[in-house]
C-alpha cells in the first residue's frame, strides 16, 4: 500500500486550473521528485496534500485514510510535513524555538521533550548557531530551520519544496546528503526543486507536470529523454 | 486676679487670631473641563472671595479646595476620597453629571460630611443617596420637579395669555438625559388623563420621540421633526444638547415646522445664540438669565460681580448655582456658629433666603427620597431680540411672551 | 468566468428593487439618507486613503475635522468669509497642517509597527480635543448663513437644499482622487504603494515622498468637508470624534483601496439609517443599522472568501 | 538558585504591601490604586490577546455586558453580589464563546472594527431593553457589594489583578506562548506545525473576554450604577490599550509597567494642573511612542538583553 495516493485531485481557482486529475502514489520511504516548468502547480499540489487549501475535487489517502477535509493541523500531527519555498521563519524565536514549535504540536511532545527533540534535529542537521534570533542566521541556517521544524513534528512523509533556492553548491552538496540521511531514517520524501542536478542524485522516480497535469513518470534518466517534457521546458524558456 | 485676667484675654485674643488663620475648608468637585463645572466653581471661587472680604464665616476664612472629575466616574470617586483624607475638608460642594455623581456617592457616604451639590438632576442619584442621608442637600430640581413645574407653568401661561395647549410632543435625545425627561413626561400625561397632576389641563395628547444628539454624534433631526409636523403639536419640546439648540431650529425650518410654542430643554445654550435669527423667539427652560437683572436685586449684585472678577458673562445657570452654593453653606455655618456636624445641618435646614442669584427665593424642603432639596422648578425663558427674557414665574417675568412662534422671513 | 459579472448584477439589482421600495415607503428618508449618506462617504474617503496607502489608522481624524471646523468658524467670525468659500483656505491650511504633523511625528512611527501609529493618533486625538477645549470650552458655537436651511416643497414635504452639496462633494473629491491616482506620476506611485508598499521600494518609489503627500491631501480634504459641513453643525471639542468611528467602519465595508465602495456604502448606510429613523418608535435602533450592516457585509465577505 | 529565592523574596515582599495596602495608605491612594488595577487588568488581558496577532477593540463591549449582567443580576433577581461576578464571567464568555465562530475567521483591521461595532451594537441592544436594563436611563444598585467596604472591594480588585497577571505569565511560559507567537508570527507556518489555530484563538477570545467582563462586573458593583455610556465608555478600551503600548506590547510586564506609569502620571497631573492636564497626558503619550517605540518595558529589556550579551562575549 502506498504511503500516499491522490485520486482524480484538482484545484481550481476561478476559471484557472492549477491542479487537474492528478493521480499520484508514493511509496514507503522512497524519494520522490516532482518537477516541471514555473507555474505548473508544484507548489499548488504540496500545498492541496499539506491542507493549505482544499481540492475543488479528488481525494487524497494518507496511509490509507482520506484526508482531504482534514484541517492541516490534524494533517501535520499525523505525520504530514511540509517545508515552503520562501523561508518562513518564526520572526520572535531564535533557531532552537523555531524547531521546537514542530515538535511541540504536530509531535505533540512536552515543553521539555520538544527541547530535546529539537536539540537533537539541530545535532542531526549540523545546525550550530541554533540559540540565536533569526535576524542573525544565515540562508543556510533559515532552510536548515525551515526542514528542522518539518522534521521535529516526527514526519512520516517529508515534502521539501526548493530547498536547494539560494544555496551555493558546497551548501546545496551538504543538503543533499543530509536528505540522503533523512531517508536512511525512514522518512519518506517529496522534493520539488528547480535544479535537476539535484533531482538526478537523489530521486527514486520523478514526476512531471505541466498546467497542472502529470505528463510523465517514472526515473529521472528516462523521464528526461521524454519529448513532451522536453517541449514543456522548451516552452518554458521562449 | 487682675494681671491673670489680662494673661486670660491676652490668652483668648492670641488664641482667636491663631484659629482665625485656621480656613474652614469646603472640598469641590466638578468636571473643569466642561463649561458648567469651569463656571460653577469659578462663581464659588467669587463667592468664596466675597464672604472672606467681609471677614469670612466665624471670624475663619473659607477655603476652596477644587478637584476635576474629569467626567469620569472613577476620577470623581477618587476626588472625594482625596478631599476627605488628604485636603481633610470639612465640606463637600460640586458638581454635575448624574453617572459622575453615582460613583461619588458611595465614597461621599463613606465620610458623611455635609455636602451640597448643585448638579445631578438624575432621580437615580436621590435612591442612590437615600432618605436617612441627612447630611446631604440638593439644590438644582430633581428631574420630576422639574417636569412638574412645566406643568404648572404652562396652565398658568395658558391662562395668563388665554392660549389653548393640548397637544404636546416631546423630542428627547437617546441618552440618559432625554430619556429621563421622557418618562417623567409620561408619568404626568398618565395622571393628566385621570385628571391629575400638575398638567391636566395642558395635555390631552403626548406623542414623544428619540433623535441622536449632536453632541454624541448625531444632529439630524429632520425625521423626528416630520413626525412632530404631522402631529401639529401646540407644545414642542426637545430635551437634548447644547450642540442640537442651533441645527434642530434650522432643520425645523428646514421642513417647514412652525409649532405655535418651541421650547428647548437643554442644560446650557451654545455661544451667541442670542445673536442666531433663528433663535428669536424659541422658548427654553432654565434657572437663570442674565435679564433677571431688572426684577432681582441679589441676580444683579452676582452678575455684575461675576463680570467684574472675570471679564466677561455667565453663560448658563450653573454658575449662579454655584454662587448660591457657597452662600448657602456659609450661611448655614454662621447659624450654627459652630462646625458641628448636626448643628449645621439643623441650621441649614432653617436657612431661607428671600431672594438668590437665580432670582427667586430659596428655603429647603424634602423631596421624593431626600430629606433637604433646594430648588424645585425651573424657570420658562424667552429668546427676544437676542436676550432670554423672563416669561414664568409670572411675577419674575421680565417680558410678555411672543406668541405664536414662527420663522422670520 | 461568468460567476462574477453575474453576482454583480445581482447585487446591483437588489440594491435597486431596495431603492424603488424605500422611495416609495418613504420617499423623505430616502433623500435625507442620500444627503447625509454623502457627508459619511466624504469624511470617510481620506481616512481612507490614508489607510489604505499609508497603512495608518489614524484616529485623530475626526479631531483634525472638528479643528478645521473651529478654523473655519474663526475665518467666518473675523474676517467675514463664507464657509463655502472657506472651503479653500481651509483645504491649503490643513494640507499644511498635514505636512507639519507628518514631519514631526508619523513619519518617525512608519516602521514601528500598525499598533504604535494607532497609539500616536491617538495622542494626536487626544491633544487636539483638550487643546479645543482650553481655547474654545465645551460651548458650542454655530455660525448662521440663511441658505443653510432653505428648503423645496412639493406635495406635503419640504425636503432642505442645502445638503446635496455633501453627495455633490463627495462625488466630486472621489473623482478629483481617481484622477489623481491614476494620471499623475506621484498618483500612480501612491496607487503602487498602497499595493504593495515593499515591492513599490525596491522598483525605486520614494514612499516617504507618497506618504507624506497622500497624508497632507487627506487631512487637507478635511479641510474640505468641514467647510461644507460650517454651516449645519454644532461645533464643539467632540464635533468631529464620532466620524472616526464611522469613517472605519465605511472603510471596512467598502474593504481597502476601494474608493468607489466608500461611496456607495456611504449612501447605503445613510439611507438605512434615515428609514429606520424615520419609523416611529424605533429611532433608538438606527446605530445598531449602521453598525449591523456593517458586520454583516464583513462576515459575509469573510465567509465567501473561506468557500472560495 | 540563587536568582530564584531573590525572586521569591521580591514577588511575597510585593504581595505583602500590596494586600496590606489598605491598612496604611490613605482612602485616596487606595481609590487610585484600584482604577490603576482595574486599568492593568483590561491592559494585561487585552494583550494576552494581541500575542496571537488579533488587535481587538472589544474590551469596552465585554466590559460593558459584565457590567450588565453583573446589575442585572443583583437588582432584578436577588442574585448576590458576589455571585453576580461569576455569572458575568460565565455570561460574556458564553458571548465570546458564540462570537468566535463568526469572528475569528477575520483578521487585520476587520477584526478589529468587528469587535469595535459589536462593543456599539452591544450598547445599543442594552439601552433598547429597558425594563431589563434601566435602558438609557441607567441603573442603580443600592445594596452595593460587602456594604461598599473599600478594603474588602480593594482586595477583590487586587485578586482579578493578580489572576490576570499569574494567568497571563502562565501563558507567556507553557506551550500557549509558542502556539499563539507562532500564530501572530506566521499563521500559515503554525498551521503546518501543527498548531489548531482557531482552538487557541477561540481560548484566548474567551479567556480575555471573560476578564474584561469581570472587570466590568466589579466596576459595576465597586460604584453601584450602569449607565450604557458610562458602561461601554471607549476610555476602557483606549486608556488600557495607550497603558500596554507605552509600557510595551507582547509581554505582562510591560502592561503592568505601562499602567502604573500611565495611572500615576495622569493623576499627578490632575492635582498640579486643574485644566489642561490632559494635554500634556497626550503629549506624553506621543513622546514614548516616538522615542521609546517598544515601550518602557520593552527598550529596558532589549537594553538588558544587548548588556548581558555583551557580558557573555
Amino acid at each position: 500500500m502506498p504511503i500516499l495516493e491522490t485520486k482524480h485531485l484538482t484545484k481550481r481557482f476561478g476559471g484557472l486550473v492549477a491542479v487537474d486529475d492528478v493521480n499520484l502514489k508514493i511509496e514507503e520511504r522512497e524519494i520522490l521528485g516532482i518537477i516541471g516548468p514555473n507555474g505548473a502547480g508544484k507548489t499548488t499540489l504540496v500545498s492541496l496534500i499539506s491542507g493549505l487549501i482544499y481540492p475543488t475535487q479528488g481525494e487524497i489517502a494518507f496511509n490509507g485514510k482520506n484526508v482531504e477535509k482534514l484541517p492541516e493541523f490534524e494533517r501535520s500531527r499525523m505525520g504530514l510535513a511540509r517545508t515552503f519555498q520562501l523561508v518562513r521563519p518564526l520572526q520572535q524565536f531564535t533557531g532552537l524555538e523555531n524547531i521546537m514549535v514542530g515538535a511541540l504540536f504536530a509531535a505533540g511532545e512536552s515543553l521539555k521533550k520538544a527541547r530535546e527533540s529539537a536539540n537533537e534535529v539541530c545535532d542531526l542537521l549540523e545546525f550550530e548557531r541554533r540559540n540565536l534570533h533569526i535576524d542573525k542566521l544565515t540562508v543556510l541556517d533559515l532552510k536548515k530551520i525551515e526542514i528542522g521544524r518539518a522534521l521535529a513534528s516526527r514526519p512520516k512523509i517529508l515534502f521539501l519544496d526548493e530547498v536547494m533556492a539560494g544555496l551555493n553548491s558546497d551548501e546545496t552538496w551538504q543538503m543533499i546528503s543530509l536528505i540522503k540521511k533523512l531517508r536512511n531514517s525512514g522518512i519518506t520524501i517529496v522534493i520539488i526543486e528547480h535544479i535537476m542536478g539535484v533531482i538526478k542524485e537523489l530521486t527514486d522516480r520523478v514526476v512531471v507536470l505541466d498546467s497542472g497535469k502529470v505528463i510523465a513518470e517514472g526515473v529521472y534518466t528516462e523521464v528526461s529523454k521524454d519529448p513532451k517534457v522536453i517541449s514543456a521546458y522548451l516552452g518554458e524558456e521562449e | 486676679m487682675k494681671r491673670s485676667a489680662v494673661l486670660v484675654v491676652c490668652l483668648a485674643v492670641l488664641f482667636s487670631v491663631v484659629f482665625a488663620a485656621e480656613p474652614i475648608k469646603i472640598g469641590a468637585v466638578s468636571p473643569l473641563g466642561d463649561i458648567t463645572g469651569k463656571e460653577s466653581t469659578r462663581a464659588m471661587q467669587l463667592a468664596v472671595k466675597e464672604i472672606n472680604d467681609a471677614g469670612g464665616v466665624l471670624g475663619r476664612p473659607l477655603q476652596l479646595i477644587i478637584m476635576d472629575d474629569e467626567m469620569k466616574p472613577a476620577s470623581g470617586a477618587a476626588a472625594i476620597d482625596k478631599l476627605a483624607t488628604v485636603d481633610k475638608v470639612d465640606f463637600f460642594v460640586g458638581g454635575m453629571g448624574s453617572g459622575v455623581h453615582l460613583a461619588e456617592i458611595p465614597a461621599l457616604k463613606k465620610y458623611q460630611k455635609v455636602t451640597v451639590w448643585i448638579g445631578a438632576a438624575d432621580h437615580n442619584c436621590e435612591n442612590a443617596v437615600g432618605a436617612d442621608a441627612d447630611w446631604y442637600f440638593h439644590l438644582h430640581p430633581w428631574d420630576y420637579q422639574q417636569g412638574e413645574g412645566y406643568g404648572i407653568a404652562w396652565t398658568e401661561i395658558a391662562k395668563a395669555y388665554n392660549i389653548k395647549i393640548e397637544k404636546v410632543f416631546l423630542a428627547y435625545e437617546e441618552g440618559a438625559f432625554g430619556t429621563g425627561s421622557y418618562t417623567s413626561y409620561v408619568d404626568f400625561f398618565n395622571q393628566a388623563k385621570k385628571g391629575q397632576g400638575s398638567w391636566a389641563a395642558v395635555m390631552k395628547q403626548f406623542v414623544g420621540a428619540s433623535f441622536k444628539s449632536a453632541s454624541l454624534g448625531g444632529g439630524d433631526y429632520r425625521a423626528i421633526l416630520n413626525q412632530a409636523k404631522s402631529f401639529n403639536p401646540d407644545l414642542f419640546v426637545w430635551a437634548g444638547y447644547d450642540a442640537d439648540a442651533v441645527p434642530i431650529v434650522a432643520q425645523a425650518k428646514e421642513v417647514n415646522f412652525t409649532p405655535k410654542l418651541f421650547v428647548g430643554a437643554p442644560p446650557g445654550w451654545p455661544a451667541n445664540y442670542g445673536k442666531n435669527p433663528l433663535a428669536e423667539n424659541v422658548i427654553l427652560y432654565g434657572m437663570w438669565s442674565p435679564t433677571l437683572s431688572d426684577v432681582s436685586p441679589a441676580a444683579k449684585h452676582f452678575f455684575d460681580a461675576y463680570v467684574k472678577m472675570y471679564g466677561e458673562e455667565p453663560t448658563g445657570y450653573f454658575a449662579p448655582l454655584g454662587y448660591i452654593n457657597i452662600y448657602f453653606l456659609a450661611e448655614g455655618i454662621k447659624k450654627a456658629g459652630s462646625l458641628d456636624k448636626n448643628a449645621v445641618i439643623k441650621a441649614l435646614e432653617k436657612v431661607e433666603f428671600k431672594d438668590t442669584a437665580l432670582g427667586e427665593p430659596l428655603k429647603i424642603t424634602p423631596s421624593k427620597v431626600v430629606k433637604h432639596q433646594g430648588f424645585k422648578y425651573q424657570k420658562i425663558l424667552q429668546w427676544q431680540n437676542g436676550k432670554q427674557q423672563v416669561i414664568w414665574p409670572l411675577d419674575l417675568a421680565t417680558a410678555k411672551l411672543v406668541y405664536p412662534f414662527s420663522f422670520k422671513k | 468566468m461568468n460567476a462574477k459579472p453575474f453576482h454583480l448584477n445581482r447585487t446591483l439589482l437588489i440594491l435597486i428593487i431596495l431603492l424603488v421600495v424605500i422611495a416609495i415607503w418613504k420617499p423623505v428618508a430616502l433623500i435625507y439618507g442620500f444627503q447625509r449618506g454623502g457627508l459619511y462617504a466624504l469624511i470617510a474617503l481620506p481616512l481612507a486613503l490614508i489607510l489604505g496607502i499609508i497603512g495608518i489608522l489614524n484616529l485623530g481624524h475626526g479631531d483634525f475635522l472638528t479643528l478645521a471646523m473651529y478654523i473655519g468658524y474663526l475665518l467666518f467670525e473675523n474676517l467675514k468669509i463664507d464657509p463655502l468659500l472657506s472651503m479653500v483656505p481651509l483645504f491649503f491650511i490643513f494640507l499644511a497642517l498635514g505636512m507639519g504633523i507628518y514631519m514631526i511625528t508619523i513619519k518617525y512611527v512608519l516602521k514601528s509597527g500598525e499598533l504604535n501609529q494607532l497609539i500616536l493618533t491617538f495622542g494626536i486625538s487626544m491633544v487636539i480635543i483638550q487643546m479645543a477645549e482650553l481655547i474654545w470650552t465645551t460651548r458650542p458655537r454655530n455660525l448662521y448663513v440663511s441658505y443653510a436651511s432653505s428648503s423645496v416643497s412639493f406635495l406635503d414635504f419640504s425636503v432642505g437644499t442645502y445638503e446635496f452639496l455633501y453627495p455633490a462633494l463627495a462625488i466630486g473629491v472621489l473623482i478629483a482622487l481617481r484622477l489623481f491616482l491614476k494620471k499623475t506620476k506621484l498618483g500612480q506611485a501612491a496607487t503602487a504603494v498602497g499595493q504593495n508598499p515593499r515591492g513599490a521600494e525596491i522598483v525605486g518609489i520614494d514612499t516617504n515622498r507618497v506618504y507624506f503627500t497622500v497624508f497632507s491631501i487627506s487631512i487637507g480634504i478635511l479641510g474640505i468637508a468641514a467647510g461644507v459641513m460650517l454651516p449645519r453643525t454644532s461645533i464643539f471639542p467632540l464635533t468631529g470624534s464620532p466620524y472616526t468611528l464611522k469613517s472605519f467602519a465605511l472603510v471596512a465595508m467598502a474593504g481597502l483601496g476601494d474608493l468607489n465602495g466608500i461611496l456607495i456604502g456611504g449612501i447605503t448606510l445613510g439611507i438605512a439609517e434615515a428609514v429606520i429613523q424615520s419609523i416611529p418608535g424605533y429611532g433608538g435602533w438606527s446605530d445598531l443599522v449602521f453598525f449591523g450592516v456593517l458586520l454583516a457585509v464583513i462576515l459575509t465577505r469573510a465567509y465567501r472568501r473561506s468557500e472560495s | 538558585m540563587k536568582n530564584r529565592t531573590g525572586l521569591i523574596i521580591a514577588v511575597v515582599g510585593v504581595l505583602s504591601v500590596m494586600i496590606s495596602l489598605p491598612y496604611y495608605s490613605g482612602a485616596y491612594f487606595l481609590s487610585v490604586t484600584m482604577t490603576i488595577l482595574l486599568n492593568m487588568t483590561l491592559a494585561v488581558s487585552w494583550d494576552m490577546m494581541l500575542r496571537t496577532g488579533q488587535l481587538s477593540f472589544g474590551i469596552a463591549g465585554f466590559f460593558g455586558i459584565g457590567s450588565y449582567v453583573s446589575i442585572v443580576a443583583v437588582s432584578n433577581f436577588g442574585v448576590n453580589n458576589v455571585v453576580s461576578i461569576f455569572l458575568a464571567a460565565a455570561f460574556v464568555a458564553v458571548i465570546a464563546l458564540a462570537l468566535a465562530f463568526a469572528i475569528l475567521k477575520l483578521r487585520g483591521i476587520y477584526f478589529a472594527i468587528t469587535t469595535l461595532a459589536l462593543t456599539m451594537v452591544f450598547s445599543v441592544t442594552i439601552r433598547n431593553m429597558p425594563t431589563l436594563t434601566g435602558g438609557s436611563g441607567g441603573k442603580v444598585l443600592y445594596n452595593t457589594i460587602f456594604n461598599g467596604d473599600t478594603t474588602k472591594i480593594y482586595w477583590l480588585i487586587l485578586t482579578m489583578a493578580l489572576f490576570t497577571i499569574l494567568l497571563s505569565i502562565v501563558f507567556e511560559k507553557t506551550r500557549v506562548h509558542y502556539a499563539i507567537s507562532s500564530i501572530r508570527n506566521d499563521e500559515v507556518v503554525a498551521k503546518s506545525s501543527g498548531i489548531n489555530v482557531f482552538k487557541y484563538l477561540t481560548v484566548l477570545f474567551v479567556i480575555t473576554a471573560m476578564i474584561q467582563g469581570v472587570a466590568g462586573a466589579i466596576y459595576t458593583q465597586q460604584y453601584g450604577f450602569a449607565y450604557p455610556e458610562t458602561a461601554f465608555s471607549l476610555d476602557f478600551l483606549m486608556l488600557p490599550m495607550a497603558m500596554a503600548l507605552v509600557g510595551g506590547i507582547y509581554s505582562t510586564w510591560g502592561s503592568v509597567i505601562g499602567s502604573v506609569v500611565l495611572g500615576l502620571v495622569a493623576e499627578y497631573l490632575r492635582l498640579v494642573m486643574p485644566h489642561g492636564s490632559k494635554i500634556i497626558y497626550g503629549i506624553i503619550v506621543i513622546l514614548i511612542i516616538l522615542f521609546l517605540p517598544k515601550g518602557i518595558y520593552g527598550t529596558l529589556e532589549s537594553k538588558l538583553r544587548t548588556t548581558r550579551n555583551g557580558a557573555r562575549k
